[in-house]
């Protein structure tokens, strides 16, 4: 029983970490920057094809892929940014959401063109394969390794956004723009970093995701509204917040799914309505 | 006479930091009352807990005799109390007209109907092309809020106040951002409201406040220093050393 | 003369969009191989996309072809509620409907002018349950997508096995958009069955369970996973890679059905279709149809009336690249064979390799 | 008395005229209710196109439905500025509710019309209490979430809606006792038309009232409504409940009016188009609702006849260049281009 | 003492709209300039011009010499101009103390430095941006301008909101300033009498255009004009 109840938390922190994996890079567009892009998961979905694509044709191992794809879709990120997405800072949310809809359509069908619309295969390396089994209790290798992934990733990004002049800087280029430039700050280079930042990261997402998520052209509407969730219940503006909130909803979830199969999605959307009644805001939301 | 405000021991903190502690303030019906202090003395935050805005941390709001605490602000606004902020708090996309009617709709309780049009509700507009005439804002009536200098908004935010006909009207440096000679114009409309209507106001220019107010509670640290007529407040050395220091004038 | 026109109603776009292939490459292949016209007709096809579940736009396409285009046919249909929403129109207007995909039992009721050429879902469960019981598999759990075709196929799955003297240990219902598939896994490796039943959408959700099945070595502690063969759809089968590894499955088409009709349709499909994917069993649902309109076509002289057509298509009796194929007279539903299968490894490419039929299946859901 | 304040500077020169403000003119600018010939000419349009276009009234009713159903999109979010990417839940809760009592022994249209937008107020309520609640982003969520709630809902409870498989088998009386729901549409045609326009009266009402006005107000800036003594939630309440109600309609006309009611009609697609055709036309008009529904959908149609299996990347593409080029939508350009004419001619 | 900055028949608005119409002027090193008018005649246009945040429809402004045109904002601050905006535009998601160190150039105004002129920021300098009353905020607009070390301070109606004794501080703040360290300011206030007992020169702006200079102490006495143009009473 005790094994079973550890496993099955083991399991939730784990889809937790994936989940906050996959949405990390929208905390960082979205919660710092303020820029509802619901194309997140279209960067997130080229990571992924690009991580199939370098193990494939060019048979590189996984986890080297993973540093290239950060840079590539950073890259793209950027060059978006620099063309459209920095013309619709001003904009409603609104405008925003629609903007970025329609890239995601845009991707969803350009990726069918060139990827066809079926699913991707990914091997992963034989030592994050399998199970090991400290003290009795069965842990997955690949599992273990997203808890450290997420572990490291969030506390460099949490002291990079929080502590650092940095991340000052993008705090105060997203809140006033005007207000930072008038102030010498660089707003058009801050932005543009901190946004090919969270490409970066939903690449990375998109990449280690695929063994679990699996990878087609809709990719990024499927999951958009995990995404949405863990950002919108973590809060905006912090990257604690969609951490915990990301290890809330998958610890409930997998622990639901566990002992109550019949409640099936419910758990999730449940636990959504409740929390965002309780804090409309977010867990660690910003104050109006 | 009645009194038409009261608190006891009104506080609040955040965290550590106590920004009120144990306010108690009574005004008289028809009282000309003015709240001053240094920066980050508690005065927004007190205007705050009246209104509701804030929920303080403890102590009580009187309005009118009746305990308005645990009311929502709209709650308190319908018992009479409107207020002015400190920072202009408009509609930007909305016309000044447009602005003040939607306000006097709310009071008189129009706003609350959905089968009628607007430019049907005859009395509510006399009413504000009045308001806005008095404020000299009828010019600018058809421009958008978002679209005035900054001083006239001010006086948008004033009316929007008055369209409310509050019995206690609360001011949060009212003048703050217009020339001083329009300034004591508006002070003018302001003391010209009836003899029944309360009004607290907080203001630095303290021409203002020694022309209009006929009492004064300095507040300093969150706490009320003392209380007093303008005569006494400008003679109080401790207010000098807090707060007026050498002002040539006063 | 005018052409034989056929209105191809299916999903082109959004999540299904690949069924629409699938169809379209199916009608290509046929036509490439038998000429495009039939009795004296051009044939055109005209083709509209659903654009995903849309019941109401099927229904208005349906329409338009009917009005408008005054189509002889009514083809298509990847989904059931697509299928369910045109029968209405099928029925109005007299105009043979001829189901390709849509797998719910209750389809072909719905209207006297379908006829279904795909597979009805029980059709395949049923088989597979008798297949476990009578291999001594009789503890079984089952583990399928909550939505009406996986309740479906629990039932029919349940039903068959008590009948053969097995017993369903437990079921699970998984939502349909759910990622994580380890607790429902460590469910399944806690009450150790002999076996697991599966139905859940062919794509990231099989090959998801897949995945956790292997990782948890429920395989290793001799635990078999049998399916409907969706899940290992030829489409999808090679991504799977290794994982589907040894899957048993019943189904009624496989691309390694050793046939020569399956050898020309395949090399057909090719043609049209190269270097799109291996063909699956809506390419092979939606040539069998075209063929069954080429006869009706034929016998009629060209000159299509609904109700004519319907007499001919019931009791159509011929041979399919899946094997011998019948439509049963009196519910217009496909009867076929069908196939257990066992996913194998051939040249590094998998395949479904049949080792045991049932012959003449009709949905035991009627 | 007072003397006049002095005249701000002018920015615009109609600025320097000073009118004096006569009785008809102190109105003139308040949101009135006088019919234009504009608007009289547009509704003229569907009615031409029923005698115009006879091969194309499933299109045209489809249209006038979705019109309906942004119309009330229009409501919470031009007006109120509750932005919904769940809107879906209410229109599906109307079609199910008018398609459950066709398809049991009930088979009166406007009835069922009436049972659908009540359905939808009712569970709009509740949802309502939730929504009001939160910010911007928030509400972006829990209108998500609850759309999909209700979709599993609706799949979960199969015996009643048929789950995936859809709710078929219904039927419907013919209109008044009269008028029978043809193969051609037209019957579904004129019906939708009819009541569209009708409930097309009671928003443009409603949005020109003094409740209209305190919605607006409420958008602009709720802080200070509540300052002024507005129950705001109450109010922002009100109009979702409303709008809940015009979306469960139009749902029920499409149940009605196409004799099945699937799945997708609660899915997050439909939200999202919906979201997608209100911007299009442009927000905060009514009109802006009618006429993105129409072009949408006509998009829809000729781009999904042109390239069957990527139309969706012409619409991406449309979406991004409306709003990176015509922010407002259709008419929100129309509006800045007539404006610029106007401009340019003094 | 060198020009510092000089603008040449500026004409300038919000999009296609003219707010400021044919506006010259120079400033030198050490100078201060006090910018008087009603409301909306266009003295906050006149500095967010300078910051380049509206358009420049006619013109020349020229920095040391230099065109400004074309340079974008941050640019600007850099070379040398610090802002205090009319509205103060705090940042809600930072600390007071992040609000200086995150604008900080080199230069003789630094934490400390600003510290000592305003104790109470000191006191608060963990709050954010939004938890600050409204003086606060006005001493951390000024506070955040001197953090860039500008050569010109543009104060857009500074003393608002702030306490009396704060006033007569920031006062000598600011005169210490001109005189001790050659920065020049242009001060906008709508308390014509300060302003001018603060600066050597003075314009008034009415409707876009300059319709009076002159030095601001004969302006100070000259009541009828002051009367007539700013309405101080
Ligand atoms: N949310 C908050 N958290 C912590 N401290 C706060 C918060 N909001 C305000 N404060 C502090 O409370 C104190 C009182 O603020 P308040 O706005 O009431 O001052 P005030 O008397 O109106 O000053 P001013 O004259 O400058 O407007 C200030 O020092 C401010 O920093
Ligand atoms: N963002 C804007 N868009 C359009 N017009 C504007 C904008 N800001 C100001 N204006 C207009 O420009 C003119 C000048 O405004 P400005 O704010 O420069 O006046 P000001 O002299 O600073 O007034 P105040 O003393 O009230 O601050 C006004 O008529 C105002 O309506
Ligand atoms: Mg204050
Ligand atoms: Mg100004």
């Amino acid at each position: 029983m005790a094994a079973s109840v550890l496993g099955v938390l083991f399991d939730g922190v784990a889809y937790g970490s994936l989940l906050f994996l996959i949405s990390v890079g929208l905390s960082v567009t979205m919660g710092l920057m303020n820029f509802v892009n619901l194309a997140h998961g279209a960067f997130a979905m080229a990571g992924g094809y690009l991580c199939v694509a370098l193990m494939q044709r060019a048979g590189m191992p996984f986890l080297a892929t993973l540093p290239l794809v950060f840079l590539a879709i950073a890259l793209v990120g950027a060059a978006l940014e620099r063309t459209l997405y920095r013309r619709l800072y001003d904009a409603s949310h609104l405008d925003q959401v629609l903007f970025s809809i329609g890239l995601t359509f845009m991707a969803v069908a350009a990726a069918t063109y060139v990827w066809g619309p079926n699913q991707q295969p990914v091997r992963l390396p034989g030592f994050l394969r399998g199970q090991i089994h400290p003290g009795g209790v069965d842990l997955g290798a690949y599992r273990l390794f997203l808890i450290g992934l997420v572990a490291a990733t969030t506390l460099a990004l949490h002291l990079l956004m929080a502590k650092t002049r940095f991340g000052a800087r993008v705090r105060a280029s997203v809140d006033n723009r005007a207000a930072a430039a008038g102030l010498g700050i660089p707003v058009d280079r801050i932005f543009v970093l901190t946004f090919a930042l969270g490409t970066g990261l939903a690449g990375v997402g998109g990449a280690v995701g695929i063994d679990v998520l699996g990878l087609d052209p809709t990719f990024p509407i499927k999951y958009m509204v995990y995404f949405l969730l863990v950002v919108a219940i973590g809060g905006a503006g912090s990257i604690k917040g969609p951490a915990l909130a990301a290890l809330l909803l998958g610890v409930f979830d997998v622990a639901g799914k566990y002992y109550v199969p019949e409640a099936g999605a419910f758990i999730i959307y449940g636990l959504m309505l409740t929390l965002l009644a309780f804090f409309p805001r977010g867990l660690y939301g910003r104050k109006a | 006479m009645t009194t038409a405000l009261r608190t006891e021991g009104l506080s609040k903190s955040w965290g550590g930091f106590v920004a009120n502690s144990q306010i108690s303030l009574s005004l008289p019906k028809g009282a000309r009352h003015a709240l001053i202090g240094p920066n980050g003395a508690g005065k927004s935050t007190f205007i705050n807990l009246l209104t509701g805005v804030l929920a303080p941390s403890s102590g009580e709001v009187f309005l009118m005799g009746e305990r308005v605490t645990h009311l929502a602000p709209h709650e308190r606004v319908k018992r009479g109390m409107a207020r002015t902020f400190q920072i202009n708090t408009l509609f930007p996309g909305l016309t000044v007209l447009e602005s003040v009617v939607l306000a006097i709709c709310e009071r008189s309780g129009a706003a609350r109907i959905w089968h009628r049009t607007v430019a049907g509700r005859r009395a509510e507009i006399d009413e504000a092309w009045d308001l806005l005439a008095r404020l000299h804002l009828d010019r600018d009536a058809d421009r958008p809020t978002r679209s005035l200098p900054y001083g006239r908004q001010r006086l948008v935010e004033i009316a929007l106040a008055l369209a409310a006909r509050p019995k206690l009207l609360l001011l949060d440096e009212p003048a703050a951002g217009i020339p001083t000679g329009e300034s004591s114009e508006i002070f003018d409309v302001i003391a010209g409201l009836p003899d029944d209507v309360t009004i607290l106001f907080i203001e630095h220019d303290m021409d203002l406040v020694f022309r209009f107010a006929r009492r004064i509670t300095v507040l300093v640290g969150g706490k009320p220093l003392t209380e007093g007529t303008p005569d006494e407040i400008a003679a109080d050395p401790r207010v000098r050393e807090v707060y007026l220091g050498e002002l040539p004038h006063v | 003369e005018t052409p034989l026109k056929i209105g191809l109603v299916a999903p082109f776009s959004g999540p299904f969009a690949d069924y629409g292939k699938q169809m379209d490459a199916g009608i290509k292949a046929y036509m490439h191989q038998h000429g495009d016209t039939v009795a004296g007709r051009k044939v055109e096809v005209i083709v509209r996309d659903t654009t995903g579940p849309s019941p109401e736009i099927a229904k208005r396409l349906a329409q338009e072809l009917v009005v408008r285009d005054q189509v002889d046919f009514l083809a298509g249909f990847g989904l059931t509620p697509e299928a369910l929403a045109v029968a209405d129109i099928a029925t109005q207007a007299k105009k043979p409907m001829i189901v390709m995909n849509a797998a719910s039992s209750v389809v072909t009721t719905k209207s006297p002018y379908i006829a279904r050429f795909s597979m009805a879902l029980p059709q395949v469960v049923a088989p597979l349950a008798s297949w476990a019981a009578k291999n001594g598999i009789r503890r079984v759990f089952t583990l399928v997508s909550d939505y009406a075709p996986g309740i479906d196929s629990e039932a029919a799955f349940k039903k068959a096995l008590t009948e053969a003297g097995g017993e369903v240990v437990d079921s699970i219902r998984v939502p349909l958009r759910s990622p994580e598939f380890a607790p429902f896994i460590q469910r399944i490796k806690d009450s150790q069955p002999q076996a697991v039943f599966v139905f859940v959408p062919a794509g990231e959700q099989g090959i998801a369970f897949m995945k956790g099945f292997q990782e948890r070595g429920l395989g290793a502690a001799g635990i078999k996973v049998i399916a409907t063969g969706d899940i290992t759809d030829d489409h999808v089968l090679d991504v799977m890679g290794d994982v589907a590894s040894g899957m048993i499955t019943s189904f009624h088409y496989s691309a390694a059905h050793d046939s020569p009709e399956n050898k020309a349709f395949l090399q057909a499909y090719e043609e049209v279709a190269g270097g799109g994917g291996r063909a699956n069993f809506m390419a092979v649902a939606a040539y069998d149809g075209m063929n069954a309109i080429y006869q009706v076509a034929s016998k009629l002289n060209g000159k299509i009336d609904g109700d004519k057509a319907m007499e001919i298509l019931k009791g159509m009796k011929f041979t399919s690249p899946r094997g011998p194929i019948a439509i049963d007279p009196d519910t217009r539903d496909i009867v076929q064979t069908v196939y257990i299968r066992r996913v194998e490894n051939i040249g590094g490419h998998y395949f479904n390799v049949e080792f045991d039929h049932v012959p003449d299946v009709r949905d035991p859901g009627k | 008395m007072l003397r006049p304040f002095p005249t701000p500077a002018a920015v615009s020169p109609e600025e320097d005229v000073i009118r004096p403000a006569g009785p008809c003119e102190r109105i003139a600018r308040l949101p009135a209710d006088r019919w234009t010939l504009r608007e009289t000419a547009f509704w003229l349009m569907p009615v031409l196109g029923y005698f115009a276009f006879p091969g194309y009234l499933m299109l045209g009713s489809q249209i006038l439905i979705a019109g309906l159903f942004a119309l009330s999109l229009d409501l919470i979010m031009g007006y109120a500025g509750i932005v919904s990417l769940g809107h879906a839940a209410f229109f599906g809760t109307g079609a199910y509710a008018a398609g459950l009592l066709a398809s049991h022994g009930w088979h009166e249209p406007l009835s069922g019309l009436l049972a659908g937008a009540a359905a939808a107020a009712l569970v709009a309520l509740p949802v309502s209490l939730l929504v009001v609640r939160g910010q911007d982003l928030g509400r972006l969520i829990v209108t998500l979430g609850i759309g999909m709630l209700f979709f599993e809902a609706a799949n979960k409870a199969a015996a009643i809606t048929g789950g995936v498989d859809g709710l078929s088998g219904m039927e419907i009386a013919p209109l008044f006792g009269l008028f029978d729901f043809d193969l051609f549409g037209r019957t579904a045609y004129l019906y939708s038309l009819g009541v569209l326009f009708l409930l097309f009266l009671l928003c443009r009402r409603l949005v020109h009232s003094p409740f209209g006005l305190s919605l607006r107000g409420i958008k602009e800036n709720s802080k200070r409504m509540a300052s002024l003594g507005a129950p705001v939630e109450r109010r922002l309440v009100s109009v979702f409940v409303i709008a809940a109600a015009l979306a469960g309609a139009a749902g029920a006309l499409l149940a009605q009016t196409t004799r099945f009611v699937g799945l997708d009609s609660l899915s997050f697609q439909r939200s999202a188009e919906l979201l997608i055709m209100l911007v299009l036309g442009g927000t905060g008009r009514l009109y802006g609702a009618l006429i993105g529904a129409a072009l949408f959908l006509l998009a829809q149609d000729i781009l999904a006849g042109l390239d069957p299996v990527y139309w969706q990347f012409w619409l991406g593409l449309m979406l991004v260049a409306v709003v990176l080029y015509a922010r407002g939508g259709v008419l929100g350009g129309a509006a800045l281009l007539a404006g610029r004419i106007r401009g340019k001619r003094r | 003492m060198s020009e510092l900055l000089r603008l040449d028949n500026v004409t300038a608005g919000y999009g296609d709209g003219i707010v400021l119409d044919d506006v010259s002027f120079s400033l030198k090193e050490g100078d201060s300039l006090a910018l008087l008018g009603r409301n909306g005649v266009g003295k906050t246009t006149l500095l967010v011009t300078l910051m380049g945040f509206t358009r420049l429809h006619k013109g020349r402004l020229a920095w040391r010499g230099r065109d400004l045109g074309g340079m974008p904002t941050f640019r600007r601050a850099h070379a040398g101009l610090g802002w205090v905006p009319q509205e103060r535009l705090m940042f809600p998601s930072l600390s007071v103390e992040e609000h200086l160190t995150s604008v900080a150039r080199p230069g003789r105004w630094t934490l400390k430095t600003v510290y000592r002129v305003f104790p109470r920021l000191r006191e608060r300098r963990a709050n954010l941006g939004n938890q600050l009353s409204g003086g606060e905020q006005q001493m951390l607009a000024i506070g955040r301008a001197l953090m860039v070390n500008p050569s010109l301070l543009l104060l857009d109606e500074p003393m608002e909101g702030l306490a009396p004794i704060i006033v007569q501080e920031l006062v000598s703040v600011i005169r210490d300033l001109t005189t001790g360290t050659g920065m020049a300011v242009i001060v906008v206030e709508q308390h014509a009498r300060l302003a001018l007992a603060l600066t050597r020169q003075a314009i008034i702006l009415d409707r876009g255009r300059i319709v009076h200079r002159s030095d601001s102490a004969s302006l100070a006495h000259d009541d009828r004009l002051l009367q007539r143009l700013v309405a101080v009473a």
